[in-house]
């Protein structure tokens, strides 16, 4: 894992319309940066607003506000096509439904080379289907699946293809949003393996988003954890789970079960309620520890800061 | 909801001022006058006629004059019913055609629904069949044939009910049952197809889970639930009850609406092609914004005065 | 009647009942209630305003006008007992009964008859028929009617209050049985004013004073009237009451019929066949011409002998026999039978002039030819503007049909409403047209006239000097010499009808079913259908 | 003690247009009373199917049971005419759904879902139904109770909805209580107090509870016995430490294996390769054995029986025959048998 | 527990391939296929296409199966009822008959006769009951018109008031009324598809705009603007599917939109865009396909309501000019003798009432087919 940035979101917001005058701040002021090359963990309850962020950050939604730097370049003032289109090969999502992110209406050879048609990579049928059949090994599966319909795949051969269809643009950098949430607990390793095993090959840089926190530790270099729209506590995933600070982190981290009936006989639930927390100023996105960010005010740094177990 | 409703009636004024204004250009573009002896004038005498009825001004002279008099609840007088208001006749005609379109969208829609709740109930039984029968059947034969039919065998031959005319109660008997084929039709294939795809659903599973019987389960949760679809075309359904039953008005002799308008059509009467055209789109808008509250009745989850 | 329309047949004198409880109390008793249908709802009780069957028919009942039409058509006194008329013919003075009230108890005055035709031809009124009955009879109608002069300067005057002056334009032979005619219909000015807009749109907004009065009038369903006690001829009027309902539907009206709710009822040519063998079936004759109009401004139809091809080339009988199937009659020229008769001698008009048209294909095929010739055309195609109702649709496919027989003809037949084939008429927008006429007062004049170079009918681009002078002397110079005006008419039919203007199509019946306990009932030429002031039922 | 619930050989079948689909393929398992067994599977293996046999709500057709028994404190209930489960329905056998969005009637007001099955089974009159209704919404944790009741399910969210649900099951103290996935489309946070009210209320009632789910966490919080499915079938039952601390099935071994532990290091997860079987055409022998690393030939030909491994511990795989070679789990599964049978690492959490 | 003893030697470890784990058993079935093996398995929708197919076929081939044309007229042959040879005893034997009741035998007989014209020499009459046993007396009165008239070809379907062949007649006015129904739910398809689906895939300010234009005119009621669009155009084909479509399309666009609306937010479609796709790739490719099925069964629904459309128009007097056949014109003039000549009123009334079952269980049959809800 390199130091580079790869990706800058700077006070990224997403609002959307509600009815006649509401607002829902699905984003709202968002602050990280992700290195080439990590896999940067996403976590929160649902309805957060990771989604959005993932969808904002390649451009499926207009940001309302801030600035998503991509290699330093400005995602969200590209007018040009051009420079659209290179972007759109660069940055790539996989996403949640495995049944619902396949058009049943296609064919699988026809679904993964949609990118490859999109931007013009192949010259001939030849050489798209070698590139099809390439993508289908790479994923795990074979030749013969591609001319099937996506109905008859399982989740986790259809969250292949899913997987096999962002890899044919050679994108540098994935936005997995909750890859695994809808499959099998024993599907899902296999498309973990098969994520790390790609990063490893092809060097690629993950944004995964994902609420079952036991797997994003085990994939991610770093963890961001939201709560209505705001980052709040961000830091390696080691240092998360084993220091959280944050209230709610904590929360979070004590309503997981864990698959280990000892654990679970002792196991104690931590309730978040955000009228706790320091009303006198407006929180703010502080490093607390070296890498290690947290959202609040001035003097609940200084209580954080106390309490930090030393090591 | 007061201001949900008031903003609806807002919105419904515009339209209808919309389609009043296209209803009175269209009118324009009618062939013919609306003169009964045009024949016997010379063009002279055709035009001071005309002159009478405003007929000669510049026409945004009389759009203009049209739409102040629509503010003030006056539709113009009648061509061929010389002087009589058209709001008069509107509302004289308007009382068999909507007793008709009442009548028998109640009986059709409470016919249709307990045949498809059958054929729910009974799916893939023979009673299946056969309430999806009737229903094709009600759909595929035309309702003046089937009116024909009614008023040969149960009104001439059988001597039941009223051949035809508009005397009393039982004369609607007829006419009703001939309207009513059509809405029984829909509304047994809209219930059939709601009630299986709710009796599928999770919450009947769970109801049935409590231990509510099967009568419970499709009265006391089905019902209400599977009528959510079916009220969205009650609504077009019955502002055709209500405006296009000429046919049947026709064969029973019903004074009603539906047939003055053809009649008007035909004898080029504006004032009132025009002011049936405001008067069935009325009743069309506000028959939807009824349907609209009554979504709120069935269905609590929307809400009238939240989002839009 | 007037412009007619093919498929008005369609139902005029359906007949319906009043209420269950009427019937019980009197219908099933046998009192004197005749029920009946109509095909529509009267449009109007104005009588300034009326200008359709329905309203003529129940105007004439409850009111009397000066004359009234006797069972042969003949007039009969009404409010006028008498009148004396000018040397010249142009001053009619009518001496009216002293006995006639209105129905609120008002007398009927000369004055009211004065009141009513000014107000036929006030523009501001707003009436069709008044112009059109009186624009080169009264004296001043046609300036007032365009507004060039006060309506006081009509020549109907008011001499006393029973005595009524009228001053003519010209000898005018047949005004007599125009003052049966609706529009002539007196109005009583203080109760018309009093009422203002809403007159005559209720039955308590209008008078009568003729043999029956309107007892209810539910719009679009039906009306009942009475018998007029205060009539002045009370005692000559048996029928204690007529109930009338709107029935559209001929089955309905067949059905209504049979299940003895109304009296009469319309035929259509289906059910004709199969009542023709009932005692109660009878074919109303009407003195209702239709017949085909030939644009001449049109390239083909200028051709005389295209015309006259045309003219000759339908199997009239076939069609009245099959397709009308109800009692029509082929015509053969421009005048009903038994419309008129020799004023001397009685003899029928078309009797006198026999059959002038008559169908003969082979004599069509050779005016065809040489039209084409003429013309230098194989093939041509013309434009057959029809009615859109049900009759006048299949009268015209089997038109086309006929027609087609011609070879290199090709029609293509557009079915419109009445009231667009009368625009397309006015504006000489057609080629071939299928067209209605029925008389407004009993003279030959009223089929003729319209065929003048300047008739107000006449569209077809049709101009003879020859006609024209005919006609013109017939009624100027001739109008008070009866045979030679006669005459007069017979020539111009034949002219017409050699000119080729209009191909003669059929005169009209209407078949019918009629209780046989009705009786007494007259039908007239023209006005209102029926009489039924000395209408009776006789019941075993 | 007794078992409050025996089920024999359960077979149930749909009928299809592709053929027959065997759901279940002969389900053997006992419920006794305070005890919550854990079906634990992947989807589609007829863990839904297995419960809603129990309640005879299969839809039918194209549903149902070929074969079996199913012993409700003595009765079979598989025998019983659809009036007669009616009466067991809610009573003594209530059900937890897994969707808590779409098994409440949207139309009907909370508090009359809660009161349907009290009015019914109880007899209670309306008011008495309702202080019941107020007193079950206090006890699933839903504030102002007098409120909610009132409202309508949209009213609520999706956390309070599965709530209700509960409330629901709860209402007539069942004997038996069936929970599908009752808190799969949950939060965590809203997950764990769910299973916090679910457990307070077997104390109290000494209800048996039979919960299906596929988060290993979940069973590893809530059960005292696990079942793991396969294909339509038990394929390793047990008390919960001798599946999670002593697994024999190799798809057992999958499943764990394929859950990273927090202190999972940096190889690779456990994978189990390929995916479920069809089960219109269930493979012959052991259906697991075209995934397993462990197959040997008699498991393309023979079922395997279920074999004994302690008192209450059975798994069906030919591993457990003598003949069969010694095979041991995959580290990764071992490495988290021996760190959580010891207990110790998880010492230093908060 | 069973106890087996199974074999040693069975105890082997195998290899697995790779491949075999993600081997698919079943054949491979596009979504098209799956849905018509769907269908062909519903009886009522294979009865109800195979009805149509013969409807369609008799309507392009059936005025040609005899010599005579639409519109040929013979006013001494009109009016007689079918006559096929050899189907006699299916009533179709080219006679009328009427029972009439009288006082004695006599009255009946007379009253009877007197339906067919007292035409006795073609008329057979039938004693029911002679009346001897105190009631009314019933007579059937059999009249063989074709005797009658002296026509010795037969009618298939009889002859009409002018004489016209019903047969050719009928088939003819099934082709047209089929032409306009399928013109007219061709037009609304495009128009409604293209409103719809831009409407919905453009949203917003777009999509508010044209969802008000629709409430306009869906407030204006369709016989309203249908009639007055008759009246303005000439009457004719072409006006009467204009006409239809009008108001017609706007069914097609809200359930395109509403389909549309849902599909744009699926993860498929937000996939293809995140490639960079163009809108009308995103369009054709995605958005195209997967409303095509709700397309084709809504356009099956609007198929037959455009037919009976058609014929109610004709039947209040705005239907095709004259002499044009379509089922509409005919059931309408049948209508007119209903009560004294069915049979012309029949044969049309049959194929439209036939046609409407069949496009109606068809469009059912569809929907079930294509319908992922309802598959079981
Ligand atoms: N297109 C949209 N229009 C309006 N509101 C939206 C839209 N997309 C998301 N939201 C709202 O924004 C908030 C955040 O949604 P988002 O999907 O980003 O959450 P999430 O963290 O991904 O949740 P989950 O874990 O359920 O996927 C939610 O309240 C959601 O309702
Ligand atoms: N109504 C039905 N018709 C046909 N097949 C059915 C039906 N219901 C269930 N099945 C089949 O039965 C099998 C078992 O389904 P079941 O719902 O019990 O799985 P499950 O273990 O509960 O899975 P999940 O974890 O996804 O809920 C599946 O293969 C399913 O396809
Ligand atoms: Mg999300
Ligand atoms: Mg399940």
């Amino acid at each position: 894992m390199s130091t580079e940035k790869l990706l800058e979101i700077k006070n990224l917001k997403q609002h959307f319309k509600s009815g006649r005058k509401g607002v829902i701040k699905a984003v709202d002021g968002l602050n990280f940066d992700i290195y080439k090359g990590e896999t940067f963990g996403l976590v929160g309850e649902s309805g957060c607003g990771k989604s959005t962020t993932g969808r904002t950050i390649i451009r499926l939604y207009d940001a309302t506000e801030g600035e998503v730097h991509f290699n330093g370049e400005d995602v969200h003032n590209v007018k040009n096509k051009e420079e659209l289109k290179r972007f759109n090969r660069e940055m790539q999502m996989i996403f949640q439904d495995p049944y619902a992110s396949l058009n049943p209406r296609m064919k699988v050879e026809d679904i993964i080379a949609e990118g490859i048609d999109v931007h013009g990579l192949a010259s001939n049928d030849q050489e798209r289907k070698e590139i099809v059949v390439n993508l289908l090994e790479t994923v795990g599966l074979n030749e013969d699946h591609a001319n099937r319909y996506p109905h008859e795949f399982s989740g986790g051969q259809r969250q292949r293809l899913g997987i096999a269809r962002a890899l044919a643009v050679d994108p540098s950098f994935i936005i997995a949003d909750e890859p695994i949430s809808a499959l099998d607990v024993s599907i899902q390793a296999q498309v973990v393996n098969l994520l790390k095993k790609l990063q490893d090959e092809k060097g690629l840089t993950y944004l995964f988003i994902a609420h079952d926190l036991s797997m994003v530790k085990y994939i991610s270099d770093r963890i961001g954890v939201m709560y209505f729209g705001k980052m709040v506590e961000l830091t390696d995933a080691d240092e998360l789970y084993k220091n959280p600070i944050h209230p709610y982190t904590k929360s979070l981290l004590s309503a997981i079960p864990l698959p280990d009936p000892n654990y679970e006989r002792t196991r104690r639930r931590f309730n978040y309620d955000p009228a706790d927390h320091d009303q006198s100023e407006e929180p703010e996105f502080r490093e607390v520890r070296p890498g290690h960010w947290v959202l609040c005010t001035t003097k609940e740094m200084e209580q954080y800061q106390k309490d930090y177990p030393v090591t | 909801m007061v201001r949900y409703i008031s903003e609806r009636l807002v919105y419904m004024l515009i339209t209808l001022l919309l389609i009043a204004t296209m209803t009175f250009f269209l009118m324009k573009l009618l062939p013919g006058t609306p003169l009964s002896a045009a024949d016997k004038l010379s063009e002279e005498q055709q035009a001071i006629v005309l002159e009478k009825y405003g007929l000669n001004d510049p026409l945004p002279v009389q759009y203009f004059n049209y739409i102040a008099g629509l503010f003030q609840g006056d539709l113009g007088l009648s061509f061929q019913f010389d002087n009589r208001e058209v709001t008069t006749i509107l509302l004289e005609r308007m009382g068999p055609s909507m007793t008709l379109g009442a009548q028998s969208l109640i009986l059709g829609t409470i016919i249709g629904m307990l045949l498809g709740l059958i054929a729910a109930i009974y799916h893939n039984g023979v009673v299946d069949y056969g309430s999806t029968l009737i229903a094709v059947i009600g759909k595929s034969i035309p309702s003046f044939v089937f009116a024909g039919i009614l008023q040969f065998y149960l009104g001439v031959q059988w001597g039941l009910f009223p051949v035809a005319l508009w005397e009393g109660w039982e004369y609607t008997v007829l006419p009703t049952i001939a309207l009513a084929i059509f809405p029984i039709a829909i509304a047994a294939r809209y219930m059939r197809t709601e009630m299986l795809e709710v009796l599928g659903s999770d919450f009947i599973t769970t109801a049935r889970a409590k231990g509510v019987n099967r009568f419970g389960v499709v009265f006391k949760h089905g019902l209400r639930n599977a009528m959510i679809p079916l009220v969205t075309i009650i609504g077009p359904l019955a502002v055709s009850l209500m405006t296009g039953t000429l046919v049947i008005e026709n064969i029973f002799s019903v004074p009603g609406i539906g047939e003055q308008f053809v009649k008007s059509i035909n004898t080029n009467d504006y004032p009132i092609i025009m002011g049936t055209t405001l008067f069935f789109s009325f009743l069309f808008i506000l028959i939807i914004l009824i349907i609209d509250l009554l979504y709120g009745l069935i269905d609590p989850r929307i809400r009238l005065t939240e989002g839009d | 009647g007037g412009g007619d329309e093919e498929g008005a047949d369609e139902g005029s004198g359906n007949e319906g009942s009043e209420s269950e409880q009427q019937e019980g109390e009197q219908g099933a008793s046998g009192e004197q209630v005749l029920n009946l249908a109509e095909s529509a709802e009267i449009p109007t009780m104005d009588s300034s305003m009326a200008t359709d069957t329905i309203a003529f028919q129940w105007l004439g009942s409850t009111k009397d006008g000066l004359y009234r039409l006797d069972e042969e058509a003949q007039a009969e006194p009404g409010i006028a007992k008498d009148h004396e008329v000018s040397e010249d013919g142009t001053t009619y003075t009518f001496n009216l009964r002293e006995d006639a009230t209105w129905s609120n108890g008002d007398p009927v005055t000369a004055n009211d008859f004065v009141y009513a035709w000014q107000r036929a031809v006030d523009p501001d009124q707003g009436s069709e028929y008044g112009p059109y009955m009186m624009s080169g009879v009264i004296q001043n109608a046609e300036a007032i009617a365009a507004g060039e002069m006060d309506v006081s300067e009509l020549g109907v005057t008011a001499v006393d209050d029973y005595t009524l002056e009228v001053q003519l334009e010209q000898a005018t032979p047949y005004f007599e049985s125009l003052t049966a005619f609706g529009t002539f219909l007196p109005l009583n000015q203080e109760f018309v004013e009093e009422q203002g807009d809403s007159y005559a749109q209720e039955a308590d907004t209008l008078l009568s004073n003729g043999p029956f009065k309107f007892e209810s009038w539910d719009h679009g369903e039906g009306w009942t009237v009475v018998k007029n006690e205060d009539y002045w001829d009370a005692e000559n009027v048996q029928l204690e009451q007529i109930n009338v309902n709107v029935v559209k539907d001929i089955a309905t009206g067949v059905n209504l019929y049979n299940s003895g709710e109304i009296d009469r009822t319309a035929l259509s040519s289906e059910f004709v066949d199969e009542y023709r063998s009932s005692e109660e079936f009878q074919i109303k004759d009407e003195p209702t011409l239709f017949y085909i109009k030939m644009n001449q401004e049109d390239e083909v139809l200028s051709n005389v002998n295209a015309r006259k091809a045309i003219q000759h080339a339908i199997d009239k009988q076939s069609m009245t026999d099959v397709i009308l199937n109800n009692g029509s009659k082929p015509s053969t020229g421009h005048m009903p039978e038994g419309f008129v008769t020799h004023p001397e001698t009685g003899e029928g008009f078309r009797e006198m002039n026999g059959d002038l048209i008559t169908s003969d294909l082979e004599k069509a095929k050779e005016h065809w030819s040489t039209a084409k010739e003429e013309l230098g055309m194989e093939e041509v195609e013309l434009e057959y503007l029809g009615g859109d109702t049900e009759t006048a649709q299949k009268i015209d496919a089997y038109i086309k049909d006929q027609l087609e027989q011609l070879e290199g003809l090709t029609v293509n037949v557009t079915s419109v409403p009445f009231e667009v084939r009368l625009e397309r008429d006015t504006n000489m927008n057609y080629q071939l047209q299928n067209s209605g006429w029925g008389p407004d007062y009993i003279d030959p004049n009223t089929f003729l006239n319209m065929w003048l170079t300047d008739g107000g009918n006449n569209h077809t681009g049709y101009s003879s000097e020859e006609y024209d002078s005919l006609i013109n002397e017939a009624n100027t110079d001739l109008a008070q010499e009866p045979e030679a005006r006669w005459e007069n008419f017979l020539e111009a039919e034949k002219l017409l009808m050699d000119d080729a203007v209009l191909a003669p199509l059929y005169q009209r019946s209407v078949a019918q079913l009629q209780k046989p306990y009705v009786n007494g009932v007259y039908v007239n030429p023209m006005g209102a259908d029926y009489t039924y002031k000395y209408a009776y039922i006789e019941k075993e | 003690m007794e078992n409050l619930l025996e089920v024999n050989n359960l077979h149930v079948s749909f009928d299809t247009y592709g053929g027959e689909v065997k759901a279940v393929r002969g389900v053997d398992f006992s419920v006794k009373k305070g005890e919550t067994l854990a079906i634990v599977g992947e989807s589609g293996s007829g863990k839904s199917v297995t419960t809603k046999a129990l309640m005879g709500l299969i839809p039918q057709p194209p549903g149902r049971i070929k074969e079996g028994e199913i012993l409700f404190e003595g009765k079979d209930l598989a025998k019983m005419k659809d009036k007669e489960l009616a009466n067991i329905r809610g009573k003594d056998i209530a059900m937890i759904f897994q969707d808590p969005m779409t098994s409440l009637n949207p139309t009907m007001k909370v508090g009359n879902q809660i009161m349907e099955g009290l009015i019914k089974h109880q007899k209670k009159s309306k008011s008495e139904a309702k202080e019941r209704a107020l007193e079950l919404l206090k006890l699933v944790g839903i504030p102002n109770p007098e409120e909610r009741i009132k409202q309508y399910p949209h009213q609520f969210s999706g956390g309070m909805r599965q709530r209700v649900v509960i409330a629901i099951a709860l209402a007539c103290n069942p004997k038996l209580l069936l929970a599908d996935e009752p808190t799969t489309a949950l939060d965590v946070t809203i997950q764990a107090q769910i299973l916090e009210v679910m457990k307070d209320i077997q104390k109290e009632m000494d209800s048996g509870i039979v919960f299906i789910t596929h988060d290993l966490g979940v069973v590893a919080n809530v059960a005292d016995r696990v079942a793991v499915m396969y294909a339509g079938k038990i394929v390793e039952i047990g008390k919960v430490d001798d599946i999670f601390y002593n697994p024999k099935h190799p798809y057992t071994w999958g499943l764990l294996g394929s859950m990273p532990s927090l202190e999972s290091t940096e190889d690779e997860l456990y994978a189990i390769p390929g995916s479920p079987p069809d089960l219109l055409n269930p493979p012959k022998g052991d259906a697991f054995a075209p995934r397993s690393d462990h197959a040997m030939k008699i498991d393309f030909e023979q079922e395997p029986p279920m074999f004994k491994v302690t008192e209450d511990h059975y798994a069906a795989t030919w591993l457990l025959h003598e003949h069969a070679p010694h095979t041991e789990p995959p580290k990764s599964v071992q490495a988290r048998m021996k760190g959580m049978a010891s207990g110790s690492s998880e010492g230093d959490r908060k | 527990m069973e106890n087996h003893k199974p074999s040693k030697d069975l105890f082997v470890p195998v290899d697995r391939e790779a491949e075999e784990q993600h081997e698919i058993g079943r054949p491979s079935l596009s979504f098209w296929k799956d849905s018509m093996l769907r269908l062909r398995k519903n009886k009522a929708a294979m009865i109800g296409l195979v009805l149509l197919i013969i409807i369609a076929f008799m309507a392009i081939f059936g005025p040609y199966m005899n010599e005579y044309t639409a519109n040929e007229q013979d006013l001494s042959q009109a009016k007689v009822p079918a006559k096929v040879e050899g189907l006699g005893w299916l009533g179709l034997d080219g006679t009328l008959s009427q029972i009439e009741e009288g006082e004695t035998v006599e009255a009946a007989r007379e009253d009877a006769l007197a339906r067919f014209s007292n035409d006795e020499e073609n008329t057979e009459i039938n004693v029911l009951n002679d009346g001897s046993d105190g009631s009314q007396a019933r007579v059937e009165a059999i009249h063989d018109p074709y005797a009658a008239k002296d026509i010795n070809n037969n009618f298939w379907f009889g002859t009409d008031g002018l004489g016209r062949d019903q047969w050719t007649r009928v088939w003819e006015g099934t082709r047209i009324s089929l032409y306009i129904a399928l013109l007219a739910a061709a037009i609304d398809m495009v128009i409604g598809v293209a409103y719809g689906g831009i409407s919905a895939y453009y949203g917003g300010r777009v999509d508010n705009y044209m969802q008000r234009f629709i409430e306009i005119i869906t407030g204006i009621p369709n016989l309203v603007v249908v009639v007055l669009m008759i009246l303005i155009m000439d009457p004719g084909i072409l006006s009467i599917t204009i006409a239809l479509v009008i108001t017609g399309w706007i069914p097609m666009a809200r359930i395109v939109r509403g389909q549309v609306l849902k599909l744009k937010n699926q993860e498929f479609v937000l996939a293809s865009q995140t490639l960079g796709s163009s809108d009308g790739r995103v369009i054709r490719k995605h958005l195209v396909p997967n409303v095509t099925g709700l397309i084709i069964i809504n356009t099956m629904f609007t198929i037959p309501s455009a037919i009976f459309f058609e014929a109610f128009l004709s039947f209040i007097g705005l239907g095709l000019p004259t002499p044009t056949a379509s089922l509409g014109t005919l059931i309408d003039e049948g209508f007119k003798s209903l009560q004294i000549y069915p049979f012309i009123l029949f044969w049309p009334a049959l194929v439209l009432s036939a046609l409407m079952i069949a496009f109606n269980v068809l469009a059912d049959g569809l929907r079930d087919a294509f319908d992922p809800k309802m598959r079981e």
